[in-house]
């Protein structure tokens, strides 16, 4: 609805960044402050509870305003917009190129995600092909940064449950070794801007494949010994089993999606949907899970890392020297229109908006942030839970504040 | 010597105890009242000690120290709101509910001075763990059981006040 | 030889001698020979948790594929002293609103306990500081005054996870003072007294020739009451699994959340000194305290002693560092429904096989 | 000077009164019980007492405070649970608050 309003204007107006936003035309019916929906009082039965924006769990700077009656939640509310930094807003006066430096700091422990997914949309707007040999470096690459992703997940999931650990291991030892080859792929360590529209920014180092190859038969044994470390540990499966549980229904009404949903036994992957890149070329399973517990949630991201370590080695297999960058040129213009690029990041389907009225800057970008919209869910997901259960179940949808925030 | 030492320890401890105790019943806020009587129970507890009961010495610090007043402390951090300790704590008979008890107290002083004075004692403490033992399961079984009973209804009756109005049922 | 129990009880009475000797009243000498002890004593204690902590630092790195502390000293062995001594010069702040009396007293109600306990501990062959006859039950009911400083730091802080992480921990410590005590029950009715230094010594010997005659080699009844005895013992001490009170996730810090500086320290202290003294009541329960079986001869008893004590402590060590943590729920139906269940359990065959054997 | 009975006995008489004067003006509900624990208290320095001094060589005395201890544990976990029974329902813990025969 909203993109065929846009459409419309964006025919009529000559500049249409500035006073006369249709969205703004009637901003005297907007509400100018926010509702009130966080309690700020105890009810009169029971404890008021202010969870964040500085508590060790709440994986960055998110509130989550809980009341309860006992230890029992009776209602609990997610406060965000602590991190707020208008990318969207920014992505408008910038050139096409330089937006990418913005994504890496949405989901900044997926940035190559983030890259891909911006690229896929200008991609699709410029209708330019990309070099064999660069789609498989973005496969490389996109499923060690979901393997990377995922192993802080499962440190940090290990911390909120109170083992210490599993951080350590994960995120210290494996996670380390995948940002050392990112760093010889592309020189930096967190915020890559590696994917770039067209291709990728540079080739592989001499030796890096076999790098790679070596760190992924590692690999296996390791996740082997994250099962006997956490995965399969008795009071793990006490604190997650049956807790937190979520509906088919209710995850698709909600809007989830990534592996949350998938816990729930729904089997959706944007990579077998709608593919992109060369994945209709791989052959990999999509784990599922059956109630959506927290266990399941926790556990899927545990058997995704395994295929995705299976993506890597069919792409190192199947790739060729060659090209890595399309014929782009140093600057240019998208011709007006719209472009959606989705694709599977490691929190869900992360999806990148942008209409182009052709010139050197969107007009508009929108992001479909996972993070975002499966922290929504929250609100009904917390409710009748202990308030030990808040942590763990806050803790297994895997937010990321930046990204929440944009 | 050895006799000025414990009568020494005495004399403290009396002062701990009767000043412990007028901090429990004087006190505004009432978990410093109830931390008071925590430590007037420990010099309860000492003064046992002193009397050569050290069974039922440790059993003191082990019930009330360390059950019944811990127990108490909860509830009173259940019940009691930030601003309580603003209140007054006496109601208005404290005029007389003052001079009644001083009155008990000095009729309880000067019977026992006239009777008791000069009961001494030369004995040397020996453990009595064993002996109180072998006392409550045999010569005293029969209230030793009738406790245990006391103690399952109080169970019971706790945990049927502590269950909600609906649950009762 | 190696032994330091005959050496320091001759030590003390040449030095009481001495001072009588120069004119000061026998009383006197008595309180200074006893007051030394007494510092001897403290001064350890208080040593202890500083070897602990460094120790706890050191077998987390190991288990977590790093180095732990390395820089101040070599392999970083006086990094415990140089957070005591930033502890010590750290501003102590004391929360508005917060019950100020009772956040100061809190500490010392809490750490004061701990040294008490270490007074009837067989640390070996006459290294006893003083031997009572109720020890066992004297060390359960000295170290349950601490749970009450937890209350006050819960209470005194005025904050509201600071008083969830206190009532927990109350309760906790309640809860599993009793299987704690229970699964004790069996060792008293073997040896037939209170005294930990007597049941000490009735486990020096061997079974069959092979078999030292420790608690723990006891059929059954040894293994489950060690084991529920250290399941409880790291629950007291608030430590992971168990460590509800301070969870971190969910109470920040639970009731030590507002406290700083020495308060901080104290507190911490407190906590190692009790994992010590829960493995050296272990040790003198269940493994013999100063005996060395076969070797006795040739390693002083204690170093038996401490030696079977790191080892337990190792035990803490290794659980905080591999177990994730309980829901408060499940601790308390894991307390209630199994090992107070398994401990009468215990104490049951301990009867039964003390009249068999008769 | 060495410790007779009756300094014992004076000390718990003083407790004694000092539990009297509590119970008398709390108008907190554990403030009362608070008090009561103090009476219990000062009587069972009392027996140990009377058993030390007058049957050195028995321990009733010692038995029978062990009871009382007994009898004090569960009379305060029935009264801590009716006072949070009453804070549930009247949000008070003063004794004047309590003037509803039905709750």
């Amino acid at each position: 609805m909203i993109g065929k309003v846009i459409r419309s204007v964006k025919i009529t107006l000559p500049n249409p960044i500035g006073t006369t936003n249709p969205l703004m035309a009637n901003s005297t019916s907007l509400p100018t402050i926010a509702p009130e929906v966080f309690p700020q009082q105890a009810p009169a039965n029971g404890m008021f509870i202010s969870l964040g924006p500085q508590h060790p769990s709440t994986h960055g700077v998110l509130r989550v305003a809980i009341t309860t009656d006992g230890e029992v939640v009776t209602s609990a509310q997610p406060d965000i917009g602590y991190l707020h930094r208008a990318t969207e807003k920014l992505a408008e006066k910038r050139t096409y190129p330089q937006i990418i430096v913005l994504t890496d700091r949405l989901d900044y422990l997926a940035a190559m995600t983030n890259n891909w997914s911006y690229c896929l949309a200008v991609e699709k707007l410029l209708g330019v092909a990309i070099p064999e040999r660069a789609d498989y470096l973005r496969i490389i690459v996109g499923e060690l940064q979901r393997i990377a992703s995922h192993c802080v997940f499962l440190g940090t999931y290990g911390i909120d449950i109170g083992a210490f650990t599993p951080f350590l291991i994960a995120f210290g030892r494996e996670r380390e070794r995948i940002i050392d080859l990112f760093e010889e792929i592309c020189g930096a360590r967190l915020t890559y801007n590696y994917i770039r529209i067209g291709g990728v920014m540079a080739d592989s180092p001499d030796g890096w494949e076999t790098k790679v190859s070596k760190f992924v038969k590692e690999m296996y044994g390791r996740i082997d010994e994250y099962d006997t470390l956490l995965t399969y540990n008795p009071i793990f499966m006490d604190r997650t089993k049956n807790v937190g549980k979520m509906s088919q229904e209710m995850a698709v009404a909600w809007g989830i999606t990534g592996p949350n949903l998938r816990a729930t036994g729904f089997k959706a992957d944007v990579r077998k949907d709608d593919p992109y890149g060369l994945f209709s070329k791989m052959k990999f399973d999509i784990p599922v899970g059956k109630q959506g517990d927290c266990w399941e949630r926790y556990w899927v991201r545990i058997q995704e890392m395994r295929e995705s370590l299976k993506i890597i080695e069919q792409a190192l297999a199947a790739m060729q020297p060659g090209e890595t960058m399309g014929k782009i040129p140093k600057t240019f213009r998208v011709p007006a229109g719209e472009g959606y690029g989705h694709l599977e990041a490691p929190r869900g389907d992360l999806g990148f908006y942008i209409v182009s009225d052709s010139s050197p800057s969107p007009y508009r970008m929108h992001i479909r942030a996972p993070s975002f919209i499966n922290l929504q869910v929250l609100q009904v997901l917390l409710k009748d839970w202990k308030v030990s259960d808040v942590i763990a179940i806050l803790g297994s949808i895997d937010i990321v504040l930046g990204e929440v925030d944009r | 010597m050895e006799r000025t030492l414990p009568t020494l320890i005495f004399a403290c401890m009396a002062i701990l105890l009767i000043g412990l105790s007028l901090i429990v019943v004087t006190a505004r806020s009432v978990f410093r009242g109830a931390v008071a009587l925590t430590a007037a129970l420990g010099v309860v507890a000492a003064l046992f000690a002193l009397l050569g009961a050290d069974f039922v010495a440790a059993s003191q610090l082990l019930i009330y120290v360390g059950g019944i007043m811990i127990i108490m402390l909860f509830v009173i951090m259940l019940s009691q709101r930030p601003l309580d300790h603003l209140d007054r704590q006496t109601n208005e008979q404290w005029v007389w509910g003052a001079f009644f008890a001083l009155a008990i107290s000095c009729a309880l002083i000067m019977q026992f001075r006239a009777v008791y004075r000069g009961v001494f004692v030369t004995t040397v403490a020996t453990p009595t763990t064993a002996s109180i033992g072998r006392l409550l399961l045999g010569d005293m079984v029969v209230p030793f059981e009738a406790v245990s009973l006391v103690l399952l209804a109080a169970l019971v009756g706790a945990v049927y006040f502590g269950l909600d109005g609906k649950d009762r049922t | 030889m190696l032994e330091l129990g005959p050496l320091l009880s001759r030590a003390f009475q040449a030095l009481q001698s001495w001072v009588i000797l120069h004119g000061v009243p026998p009383l006197a000498a008595w309180i200074l020979a006893k007051a030394i002890q007494v510092g001897v004593l403290v001064l350890l204690v208080s040593l202890v948790p500083m070897v602990l902590v460094y120790a706890e630092r050191k077998v987390a790195g190991f288990m977590q594929a790093r180095l732990g502390p390395m820089n101040v000293g070599p392999y970083g062995i006086f990094q415990t002293l140089a957070d005591g001594v930033k502890l010590i010069f750290k501003e102590d702040i004391i929360p508005v609103g917060s019950d100020r009396l009772m956040h100061i007293m809190a500490p010392m109600v809490v750490v004061s306990p701990v040294f008490v306990c270490f007074a009837p501990v067989p640390f070996g062959k006459g290294l006893i500081p003083i031997d009572l006859d109720i020890s066992v039950l004297f060390i359960f009911a000295i170290s349950g005054i601490s749970t009450i400083g937890v209350l006050m730091a819960g209470w005194g802080s005025g904050n509201k996870f600071s008083m969830l992480g206190g009532l927990r921990g109350a309760a906790q410590l309640v809860s599993y003072e009793i299987p704690r005590v229970l699964s004790v029950v069996p060792v008293l009715m073997v040896y037939g007294t209170l005294s930990l230094k007597s049941i000490a010594m009735g486990q020096v010997g061997l079974w069959h020739g092979f078999l030292p005659k420790w608690f723990i080699f006891y059929p059954f009844i040894g293994q489950l009451a060690f084991v529920i005895f250290l399941i409880a013992s790291v629950a007291e001490t608030n430590r992971t699994p168990f460590d509800i009170p301070e969870a971190e996730s969910e109470l920040v810090a639970g009731f030590h959340t507002e406290f700083s500086g020495l308060k901080f320290a104290l507190l911490f202290l407190a906590e190692y000194a009790y994992v010590f003294l829960s493995s050296a009541m272990a040790v003198a329960l269940f493994f013999g305290g100063g005996d060395g079986f076969t070797l006795g001869g040739w390693i002083p008893s204690w170093f038996w002693f401490l030696g079977k004590t790191f080892a337990i402590v190792f035990l803490f060590l290794w659980f905080r560092w591999t177990f994730p943590r309980l829901r408060v729920d499940q601790l308390m139906q894991f307390c209630w429904k199994f090992l107070l269940p398994w401990s009468i359990v215990n104490v049951g065959l301990t009867g039964l096989m003390i009249l068999l054997r008769k | 000077m060495t410790l007779s009975l009756h300094h014992f006995l004076m000390l718990s008489a003083i407790i004694f009164g000092i539990g009297v004067y509590g119970a008398l003006t709390r108008r907190n509900v554990l403030g009362i019980l608070m008090s009561i624990e103090l009476m219990f208290n000062a009587a069972t320095i009392n027996i140990v007492a009377f058993n030390h001094f007058l049957y050195p060589d028995k321990v009733w005395g010692q038995g029978v405070v062990i009871f009382v201890m007994t009898l004090a544990a569960a009379e305060a976990v029935v009264g801590l649970s009716l006072v949070l029974a009453i804070y549930r329902n009247i949000k008070s813990v003063y004794t004047e608050k309590l003037n509803l025969l039905h709750g």
